[in-house]
């Protein structure tokens, strides 16, 4: 037997280094003290990048989630479907039943799941392209039905209003008003880091797990997958729950922090796009591409509308077309490579 | 000897083609069985109904005494059928072993990592392909594919292993190489069913031979007697190159043309 | 049910699938030739329709001659595109073309913003937008008709060009196998550049149409594009012939159910996308 | 490496210190300058420039030049409540204008609650009154002390609207609108108004926006329409759906006494197309008013951005922006007391007139209700202002 093949199986009784699994703790520890630290350095201003920060945990949270589906080869389109789903899964829990506001969040990561089953178990034999213009149908069909949905029920073409999660009060003479903003974006970017860390645990397991090997031979090659054991259907739809899970939750979490849901606004379009778009920015098919791709894509936005008064989108157009033709596997897929190569190249 | 695997009146209709009609054979415990024919005769849409790639329109295929026609393709691996394509498709993003560990993994329902390592392992000794193992798939050559292919359909720990034109496409040399890879695998105890255009190779295999043309059987027996068949002389002869050798998967493609082949491809 | 509400249903239905055929057949080409995933489809319909609205206010052309302008500038931007960037992603996998495509239409989207402004643009002063038909109680638009006798000439023309001119063969060539293609000594790159311009020119004059009919800004290919990929895909890849009927099933479906429900506009979508899911996942059942 | 992220620290510290230097008076403006809304926002900051620049021409505001910071909402919630969160906390703004769009404004109303400064808003015009089991943006923060409303409200529109088609005389209307927060509430305000003043409304039917993935393919509506053959087709919906809708009523050989539209804004070039011909349609700016303001108004306008205003959102905008400054100089100070004051009890200038707050059902300042609009008709190629009578250019006439 080779040597590099017994240190793999020595490696493999022992277990390889959790780096991953450290890099939560990381983040997780990072983001605990990102609120504080963003106070410290800037001051009132911390409100204004906390609430950047929790849009882009929130494209990270939308990415991932979708990265996770998209690695049994299947390209959705139906994530905002799973989005809408979430947010007007609350809205109507706050609306018709009179449940503890908190209770909306989980339960519409259980709707979105609900829908994703539906639409996966009619879609387990479609592939490619084909699977994603199914996708996209039942999106659009999902988001008429609930625009048709009776308007005492649903809210209609005006949507409905959501309670804000967070209310922090006021008091005069003991703290400045930005404080109160502080307070209510320093506990929604909680949320959403425990929603991001929740995602990232669920990648991770997923990664660490055999159903990462199932899921890549599946992505290559279902029939030769199929073969091989791997039971695609039941991969398929387990990758359809995890994926819609958190989807589902972020809709929910969103709609509280915006104060409404409309059809339009709920089931949007670019929510789908920006959920392809942001993996394969960063690096597809992994757990850190989809997303430094989300910290990578708000960061360029930011700094370009920042910059350009007009036309600061062509910026980001430009970057996008650029990113996809010196760096073909995303931000991390093409590092990695270049790392790797380096590696390598020295130990030859 | 016993009977492992049976297939009886199996049949499969695109549209109004018939690619498969009425096929029928059983193959005995140990054997080396082979399915030779003409460029489009059904070989590979035979194998593809047997190991559930395909729905069979007419016709039922059993293993061990155990009715398989309505079980998927993975369903199929875990009863024990394993099977290589001819086009060999390594899942390009992983490692020689990785690949034949997905075998191993999924093969077999609930078996633990250490015993999948483990098999996994044997299946590249018995395939000669340990010295490759942390080699990235994209990189072997095509005789170090064929070895792969057939390490990955070992490792599911299959009772009969379907192979389809693992020759296709090997030196002489490399051919010989192949052929005692697989009496290798016979010898680990599996039975093997194989597709061969390469007559030496049938001969130096096969213990009993089923030769079809058109979707249909022409015949079955042993080498020497089936190749004095006058029937099998003319389908042979009749037409020999009026088709590329990948006619094969080509025979296949019409039926999907409108549906799921064109799927595939996009 | 008034009969001629659902005469009038039928006729609109059938030539509003003209419409829906020429965007889609464009769309067609670049999926089934090439087969790469334009996301910037839709925007090429905008630049179209935008090309023709600066013809018409600048130098007064009419959107009927600006079809012989605004196909060949298309045509030409869609080879510049091709060449600086679709080229080099062929063999990617498709999530980049997507990725590439969608950040080319982010471009031309704000490039459009920055050039004509936000507010709806007007293609004024032509007589024949409103112009109908009255025959028996029902009436025929002029527009939609010569849309529809426009577009079905395109696409037969393509269906024919396809089957029996040289690039026609070489594209199908092409498009059934890339490497065998170039073995018999074709060279793909050229085959593709011609199709991917002859795409984009297709998209020129559906973008021409779409300013005749209604009011260009720079979001105006969005609604197309979505209803021409499904097209596509319910058609069969690379399928010309398909476009057609899956055009007028759609189109004719969706007039039906606009007429004969009560604020049966609000649901051409459901429709529309209620169809392309039912056909899709039929057929997938169907096959296997 | 380290030398690049220190590099990166200096620049993000910059942007985000920098502006704090700056002296005078900064009013933070919130627009959708990109996507589906872009041709209104950028209508509001054209509106909002000619403002600045005649402010600050006049001597400024406390003497120094007024400086605005526009920032884009792209309409989306998410965006505009991070954009407002940096005018407030980066750019330390004390005064807020702008707005567009019910789902952004939805989403900032607890950050405005939160730091109060003085808001004042043009976009927002769903009051939510009417609406059961909806609350809409004048019930929700109308109320407070530091809100300014400065576009009528929906049921304000309604009624100019039902005002001038009963003063048609027509008898039968029928209803056509879009179907979202604008045309869905906004329709069942006008049927039940028109209803009340005695007219019949055959059919109140819906209709896909060519802004909201509709393709503009209307005939099915305008068929039924066409079967009630009503006196007047009244349709709500945008600017976008102007030229297929009035081009398809004549298709389909529609021929009512009276087309009249209410969207928020009409292409500019419509009036040379033939269709337009007899078309009626509310809105809340007319360059030809024949008023000094709205004739100096419109000349200036055309010297800055070269082209007539074409979006009535532009002279609310300038209005909007010539009311902080000269409430902010009349209290001669910054202090929200103070200017709060002045804007509760000043006359402010705009192109459509002098203009000041009043309370509404709920809110405590709006500006602009049912008087703001105008109808005008396009006659000949020229938009005639036809009511309310006493500013009218032209009589009414009928498409019959």
């Amino acid at each position: 037997m080779s040597a590099p093949a017994a240190a793999s199986r020595a490696e493999a009784r022992r277990g390889p280094f959790p780096w991953d699994l450290l890099g939560v703790v990381v983040l997780a520890i990072i983001a605990a003290f990102t609120p504080d630290l963003l106070r410290f350095v800037f001051d009132r201003a911390s409100v204004s990048y906390l609430s950047i920060a929790s849009n882009a945990l929130s494209l990270a949270i939308l990415a991932l989630s979708w990265d996770m589906l998209a690695r049994t080869g299947n390209l959705s389109l139906a994530h905002a479907a799973f989005y809408g789903a979430g947010a007007y899964t609350t809205a109507l829990l706050v609306k018709h039943a009179d449940v503890p506001l908190w209770l909306g969040i989980p339960l519409g990561g259980v709707v979105a799941v609900a829908f994703a089953l539906l639409l996966g178990s009619f879609t387990l034999r479609l592939r490619g392209i084909y699977f994603a213009i199914a996708t996209l149908a039942f999106a659009e069909v999902l988001k008429s039905v609930v625009h048709h949905a009776p308007t005492d029920f649903a809210g209609g073409n005006a949507g409905m209003n959501v309670p804000a999660l967070f209310r922090p009060v006021f008091i005069a003479g003991e703290m400045e008003r930005w404080e109160v903003a502080y307070m209510r974006n320093e506990a929604y970017f909680y949320v959403y880091a425990g929603l991001l860390v929740a995602t990232v645990l669920a990648s991770i397991l997923l990664q660490r797990s055999r159903l990462r090997h199932a899921m890549t031979a599946m992505r290559t090659n279902e029939e030769v997958a199929g073969v091989m054991g791997v039971r695609a259907t039941r991969v398929k739809l387990l990758a359809f729950t995890l994926s819609s899970a958190f989807v589902g939750m972020l809709g929910a979490v969103e709609a509280h922090r915006v104060g409404s849901v409309l059809p339009e606004q709920s089931f949007s379009v670019a929510t789908t796009v920006l959920a392809l778009v942001t993996p394969i920015f960063g690096g597809l098919y992994t757990t850190l591409g989809p997303i430094v791709g989300a910290f990578g894509l708000s960061s360029v936005q930011e700094l370009l509308r920042r910059t350009f008064a007009d036309g600061y989108l062509i910026g980001y157009g430009v970057v996008l077309v650029l990113t996809i033709l010196f760096m073909p596997r995303g931000v991390v897929g093409t590092l990695g490579t270049f790392f790797r190569r380096r590696r390598k190249g020295a130990q030859r | 000897m016993s009977v492992v695997l049976t297939a009886k009146g199996l049949s499969k209709r695109f549209g109004g083609l018939a690619a498969v009609d009425d096929v029928s054979f059983e193959v005995e415990q140990g054997e080396i069985f082979a399915i030779i024919g003409p460029n489009g005769a059904g070989k590979t849409t035979t194998l593809n109904l047997v190991s559930g790639l395909l729905v069979p329109t007419a016709g039922s295929v059993t293993l061990h005494g155990r009715d398989l026609t309505t079980l998927t393709a993975a369903e199929r691996c875990h009863a024990g059928l394993g099977r290589a394509f001819q086009v060999v498709q390594p899942f390009p993003e992983m490692t020689v072993r990785e690949n034949v560990l997905v075998g191993a993994m999924f093969g077999t329902p609930g078996i633990s990592r250490a015993d999948a390592e483990r098999r996994a392992d044997h299946a590249l000794e018995v395939t000669g392909t340990t010295n490759l193992a942390e080699r990235d798939a994209e990189e072997l050559t095509l005789m170090e594919e064929k070895r792969l292919e057939i390490a990955r359909a070992l490792a599911t720990a299959p009772t009969v292993l379907l192979l389809d034109e693992v020759m296709a496409g090997l030196r002489p040399a490399e051919a010989r190489d192949a052929v005692r890879l697989v009496r290798s695998v016979r010898d680990e105890g599996v039975t093997v069913v194989f597709i061969e255009h390469v007559m030496p190779v049938v001969r130096d295999l096969a213990d009993r031979v089923l030769v079809m043309d058109y979707g249909k059987v022409l015949t079955e027996g042993r080498y020497a007697d089936v190749t004095k068949d006058q029937r099998v002389i003319e389908a042979y002869l009749g037409r020999d190159d009026d088709a590329p050798p990948t006619d094969v998967a080509a025979a296949a493609a019409p039926a999907g043309a409108s549906g799921d082949a064109a799927e595939d491809e996009a | 049910m008034d009969l001629n509400l659902l005469a009038q249903a039928l006729v609109s239905g059938i030539l509003a699938a003209g419409l829906y055929a020429l965007v889609s057949v464009g769309l067609a080409l670049a999926i089934g030739v090439i087969g790469i995933v334009n996301f910037a489809h839709g925007e090429f319909f905008m630049i179209g329709a935008f090309l023709a609205y600066q013809l018409f206010v600048s130098f007064g052309i009419d959107p009927v001659w600006s079809l012989l302008l605004v196909a060949p500038a298309l045509g030409l931007i869609g080879a510049l595109i091709y060449t600086s960037t679709i080229r080099f992603v062929l063999k990617a996998p498709e999530l980049n073309q997507m990725l590439l495509t969608f950040g080319i239409g982010i471009i031309l989207t704000n490039m459009a913003l920055l050039i004509w402004g936000g507010d709806p643009r007007t293609i004024a002063g032509i007589a024949y937008r409103s112009i109908g038909y009255q025959v028996g109680g029902v009436s025929i638009g002029l527009v939609p008709l010569a849309s529809f006798v426009i577009s079905f000439t395109l696409v037969l023309g393509l269906y024919w060009m396809l089957a029996r001119t040289p690039i026609g063969r070489a594209m199908r060539a092409v498009a059934q196998n890339r490497t065998g293609a170039a073995l018999v000594g074709l060279e793909v790159n050229r085959v593709y550049l011609v199709a991917f311009a002859l795409s984009a020119a297709l998209a020129g004059i559906g973008g021409v149409m779409i300013a005749v009919i209604q009011s260009p800004t720079p979001g105006v290919g969005l609604a197309f594009t979505l209803k021409a990929f499904a097209i596509v895909v319910v058609a069969g890849l690379g399928n010309i012939r398909g476009v057609l009927f899956a055009s007028l099933f759609v189109a004719i479906s969706e007039s039906l159910v606009a007429t004969l429900v009560p604020n049966g506009d609000t649901l051409r979508n459901a429709v529309f996308f209620a169809i392309i899911f039912a056909v899709l996942v039929w057929r997938s059942r169907r096959v296997a | 490496m380290l030398h690049i992220a220190r590099r990166l620290i200096v620049l993000v510290a910059a942007l985000a210190l920098g502006v704090t230097t700056a002296q005078g008076v900064t009013i933070g403006v919130l627009s959708p300058l990109t996507g589906g809304s872009a041709g209104t926002g950028l209508a509001q900051r054209a509106g909002f420039e000619l403002a600045l620049q005649e402010i600050n021409a006049a001597g400024g505001v406390l003497g120094e030049p007024l400086r605005i910071i526009v920032e884009d909402t792209q309409a989306n919630p998410a965006v505009g409540l991070a954009a407002f969160e940096k005018l407030m906390t980066e750019d330390d703004v004390e005064f807020i204008a702008g707005g567009f769009s019910s789902g952004v404004t939805l989403a900032l109303i607890e950050s405005f609650r939160t730091f109060q400064p003085i808001v004042m808003w043009i976009g927002g015009a769903v009051s939510g009154i009417g609406i059961d089991g909806f609350d809409g943006i004048e019930e929700l923060i109308g109320e407070e002390e530091w809100f300014f409303h400065v576009h009528p409200w929906d049921y304000h529109n309604v009624e100019a609207a039902t005002a001038f088609v009963a003063d048609t005389g027509v008898q039968t209307v029928t209803l056509l609108h879009e179907d979202s927060a604008f045309g869905g509430p906004g329709s069942a305000g006008a049927q039940a108004l028109l209803e009340d003043a005695g007219l019949t409304v055959p059919l109140r039917e819906a209709f896909t926006s060519t802004l909201l993935g509709g393709t503009g393919d209307f005939r099915a509506a305008i068929a039924k329409a066409a079967a009630t053959n009503a006196d007047m087709l009244y349709w709500i919906g945008y600017d976008s759906d102007v030229v297929p809708l009035t081009s398809q009523i004549r298709e389909l050989n529609y021929r009512p006494q009276h087309i009249f539209g209410a969207p928020p804004g009409w292409p500019s070039e419509f009036a040379a197309a033939p269709e337009a011909q007899c078309v009626t349609g509310l809105i809340g700016f007319m360059p030809n008013l024949p008023t000094p303001e709205a004739q100096a108004f419109t000349r200036a306008y055309v010297d800055l951005h070269g082209a007539e205003p074409d979006n009535y959102m532009a002279a609310l905008a300038y209005a909007n922006l010539w009311a902080y400054a000269d409430a902010i100089n009349a209290a001669g100070t910054t202090d929200q007391a103070a200017v709060i004051a002045e804007l509760q009890t000043g006359t402010f200038r705009s192109p459509i007139g002098d203009w000041s707050f009043q309370p509404s059902i709920i809110a405590k300042h709006q500006g602009f209700t049912t008087d703001l609009w105008l109808v005008f008709q396009y006659q000949n190629g020229v938009r005639e202002i036809v009511w309310p009578l006493e500013k009218a250019t032209a009589p009414l006439v009928s498409c019959r």
